[in-house]
């Protein structure tokens, strides 16, 4: 299938969904050391193998996953993360891609695919009994959704996910492994955050590059 | 990194192998090591079924067999399990009257164990949440589940071996929590296998203190004190949390990180002992050694449980697993 | 150093003084902490002493109690105890069928043990040196004993709880030591209490090879090797040192030095395992834990016993002491 | 008691039991850490601490033993060391004084000493099934018995003493822990020898100064 059905709107390219994963899976694989360095700061050091083991796990089923259509392949992809990455990432990136695939249609134009995405992040704050300002991934997929809502390009989304993880850097957690540290959780990126903006950046860049 | 290993991707399986080879009487291992179970069930027994991220062993697969847990799901190091094998271990474990999922309270551990619960029948779950260390915790997560998880899996596995039923499991269960304090301090940072590096630094005269089990830091960093100082400090903060409930009859857990020997572990008993029975408990049950660990790391924990006639005989009654055995 | 203590003066008494405290159950403490011993004595039982310097935990304390030891005297830590500990020990113990002592192979251990022999009446000697570590024994000081003195401990101890005479004790003793091999690994250095600083200085990638127990440089230095590799020589050299007799039914037990996680050991006895079973050896009884320690030692020691229907009895026969328990 | 009775020789002085006991006790103190490092380096790095906790014992009760006839005194040293030291120097240093309180006479002169001290010399060899050679405290102890029977000068045999340790440094110990160490036990002095000589040449000096 084709996830290229966005040109009318300029942010999604001709790209099909194999690309995509492949697009994810190497920024997660060349940014995994990093995540983890993250993660050891003000949590338990495993964000980066979790969400490589899960994205790479994708990528192992790519073929299967582009040959359904779009939300049945988004469905059966966060199917495999829950059962593939554990931990906190697991179940929350599981769900937000569950979620898109359940709420998407076969072919979204960038409305449809923001308002998919609003409802996708309600069910990940359902499933983490969290919301933004906690010092998690909400904290970019929000902004994320803002974005998305105000027809911004693809770069621009890009770029506000950046300035959202950036954003926990002064934060204090009152989610996630971090919360444990109260106060000590403050002047450090949350993990998930920042793989997050890793992903939207990745997603981004390649429907751009087949724009 | 100083560890036995061949490779960091397959320590975990390797270890699981030699696991379940060495104790082959009691325990079978599921599909793609995916769980592991009691050898025998007991047919119209309550299921008990625990796990979390490995690194902690013997938690929870050493504490899998008669008298405890019916099965353990271990996740990849300090990452909770997938719901598949949640949901591959109650189903075979299960053998009708149900299963109780116990829980430590960590959100990964909490969220792939509630979609394993959606998703199978007759499944209800513990969250134990045992650690004082974390302050202020009615806005956050909450407080972790560490050490006292061990007690709370012994004292149900003993009721489930004599025929509770799933609800009054649960509700023995949350008592039993509810009773459990825990805290613990580390010398040393633990080194995960993938990571290849310690999680923190720290230096010779520091330790940190009211830290978790996965590295993660804790309360705050001090100066190495000595053992009674620490113990006085942690006894403090589980008295404290304990309000009037901290008299009478109690479990005393010294509980080593992995890297500490018994030797220090059975003299930070001698100070915690000394100081609870100076506060109105009595130590009238021990258990002292490396049970919930994390990985290598040097530390303990101190864990009491104020205990009554009904738990002391649950407590007491007979266990057979890879790391917890008596009265058969 | 990072060490829970108070002083390194009363580092051992504290320490003992809480082992004794939590096992209250089994254990009595002797006058001046001369020795740990059996609260309920067998009379007409022959009775098991061993001992040897502390830093050993669980050895050879958290071994007395029933099916096993009857008494155990701990010395400084890494020195052996002196003749006045046995001969308390012995005179509280020996019920006037006798008494064994069990002494590993150091020269200080056979010196002290030898001298309280001499000064006591009833008694006899097993020596145990299982350690294949040691080369051109013959013109030395011999084979260290090691970790294969649990084994001795545990199947004299229940042959003696069975009502065995103490020359047959004597022999089967020696017997089950003829049978055992061992040999150990370091990845770090112990750290003495007193001494404050490691033993020995390693850096991160290198092993210290066929270790002894007291932090006391091994065969060779060499680069840190996979577990299997390590796994591969330790068994070769052990395999080789057994001969014709490696065939047939073992005890495998790996055992940790007191700084090494479970997880690790588990993997370790699954390389040994499967080297050994390819060879011929039969691995029908097993024991994986840190039970022959050497402090804050990370490392660990494999030790292979040959067992006959005899041996796989005794060691299968009920054990209760604060470490090892079964059967009861 | 006095030891002072050989004052003929010329190397034994006025020198009551007590200020030879807290001579030896202080020399240990003073050396323990090199002791111990000494043993660290070929055996398991407690000799200092074995040697100190038996000669402060002896030290404690130096009244007493002061109060006693030679032979009883040294026989009463020896039993406190075996009682208090452990390890292998606890019964072979106990076994020297044992064997010399029983070998000597109550007032000996310097080939009196010499003809006990090589009994007692035997003695330690017999508890330690060993012998000159073997990279042990008797390296030192022969050199000793010599340079007494050849009448030398406390000085002389003090040096001889620190000679003997200092010549165990190219041997392969053959007993003891360092045996197990094989060739690795070469170019490391005995932890024994060296005890052996501080405390040889404490006497010596002690005696030389209150001759
Ligand atoms: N309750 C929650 N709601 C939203 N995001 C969360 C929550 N808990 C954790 N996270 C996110 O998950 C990330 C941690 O993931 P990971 O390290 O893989 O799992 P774990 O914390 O179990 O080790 C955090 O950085 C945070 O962004
Ligand atoms: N068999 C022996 N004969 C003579 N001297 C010995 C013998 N064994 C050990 N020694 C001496 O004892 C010293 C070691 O004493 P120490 O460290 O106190 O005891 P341990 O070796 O038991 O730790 C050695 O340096 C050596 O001089
Ligand atoms: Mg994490
Ligand atoms: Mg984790
Ligand atoms: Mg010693
Ligand atoms: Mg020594």
């Amino acid at each position: 299938m084709s996830a290229g059905t966005m040109d009318k709107t300029g942010t999604m390219g001709k790209v099909d969904l194999k690309t995509l994963i492949s697009a994810t899976a190497d920024t997660i694989a060349a940014h995994a050391e990093e995540l983890t360095t993250l993660d050891q700061a003000i949590g338990d050091g495993d964000h980066g193998l979790n969400m490589k083991r899960g994205f790479e796990a994708v990528r192992g089923e790519a073929e299967a996953f582009a040959a359904k259509p779009l939300p049945e392949a988004l469905k059966a992809i966060g199917t495999k993360l829950v059962m593939t990455v554990g931990g906190a990432s697991g179940p929350l990136f599981g769900t937000l891609f569950m979620a898109l695939g359940k709420e998407i249609s076969t072919e979204p134009d960038q409305a449809d695919l923001a308002t998919a995405f609003g409802k996708a992040i309600e069910a990940v704050a359902a499933r983490g009994k969290s919301h933004v300002g906690q010092k998690t991934m909400l904290d970019v997929l929000q902004p994320v959704h803002d974005a998305l809502l105000q027809g911004k390009t693809g770069a621009e989304i890009a770029d506000a996910a950046d300035r959202a993880a950036g954003a926990t850097v002064p934060m204090k957690a009152l989610r996630g492994r971090a919360s444990f540290l109260g106060d000590r959780s403050i002047g450090h990126m949350d993990a998930g955050a920042r793989s997050t903006a890793l992903l939207v950046r990745a997603v981004a860049d390649t429907i751009e590059r087949h724009a | 990194m100083k560890k036995f290993l061949n490779s960091v991707d397959t320590v975990l399986t390797e270890s699981l192998d030699g696991f379940v080879a060495a104790h082959a009487d009691i325990l079978v291992l599921g599909d793609e090591h995916k769980f592991v179970r009691r050898k025998v069930l007991k047919p119209g027994k309550v299921a008990l079924i625990s796990g979390g991220g490995s690194g902690h062993e013997p938690l929870h697969g050493g504490l899998v067999g008669h008298g405890m847990l019916d099965a353990a799901c271990p996740g990849q190091v300090f990452t909770s399990p997938t719901p598949d094998q949640m949901m591959a271990a109650a189903e075979a474990v299960n053998t009708g009257a149900g299963c109780l999922f116990i829980v430590k309270n960590y959100e990964g551990d909490v969220m792939n164990f509630d979609m394993a619960a959606e998703m199978s029948e007759g499944v209800m779950q513990i969250v134990t949440n045992d650690d004082v260390a974390v302050e202020n915790s009615s806005y956050t997560t909450g407080r972790r589940g560490v050490a006292g998880t061990l007690v709370v899996e012994k004292i149900v596995g003993a009721a489930a071996e004599q025929g509770m039923a799933l609800k009054e499991l649960k509700a023995l269960g949350e008592r039993v929590n509810g009773a459990t304090r825990s805290m613990g301090v580390a010398l040393t940072s633990c080194t995960v296998p993938a990571a290849g590096k310690p999680t923190f630094d720290i230096s010779d005269g520091e330790m940190e203190f009211g830290v978790g089990i996965h590295g993660e830091p804790g309360r705050r960093r001090d100066t190495l004190k000595s053992a009674d100082a620490i113990a006085e400090e942690i006894c403090a903060a589980i008295l404290g949390d304990l309000g009037e409930r901290a008299k009478g009859p109690a479990l005393l857990f010294i509980n080593g990180f992995g890297g500490t020997p018994l030797m220090e572990l059975y003299l930070m008993y001698n100070s915690a002992r000394n100081i609870f029975e100076n506060n109105g408990v009595r130590v009238t049950r021990s258990l002292v050694g490396s049970y919930v660990t994390s990985l290598d790391m040097a530390g303990c924990s101190i864990t009491l449980t104020m205990l009554d006639e009904e738990t002391t005989a649950l407590w007491d009654a007979p266990v057979h697993t890879a790391s917890l055995r008596w009265g058969m």
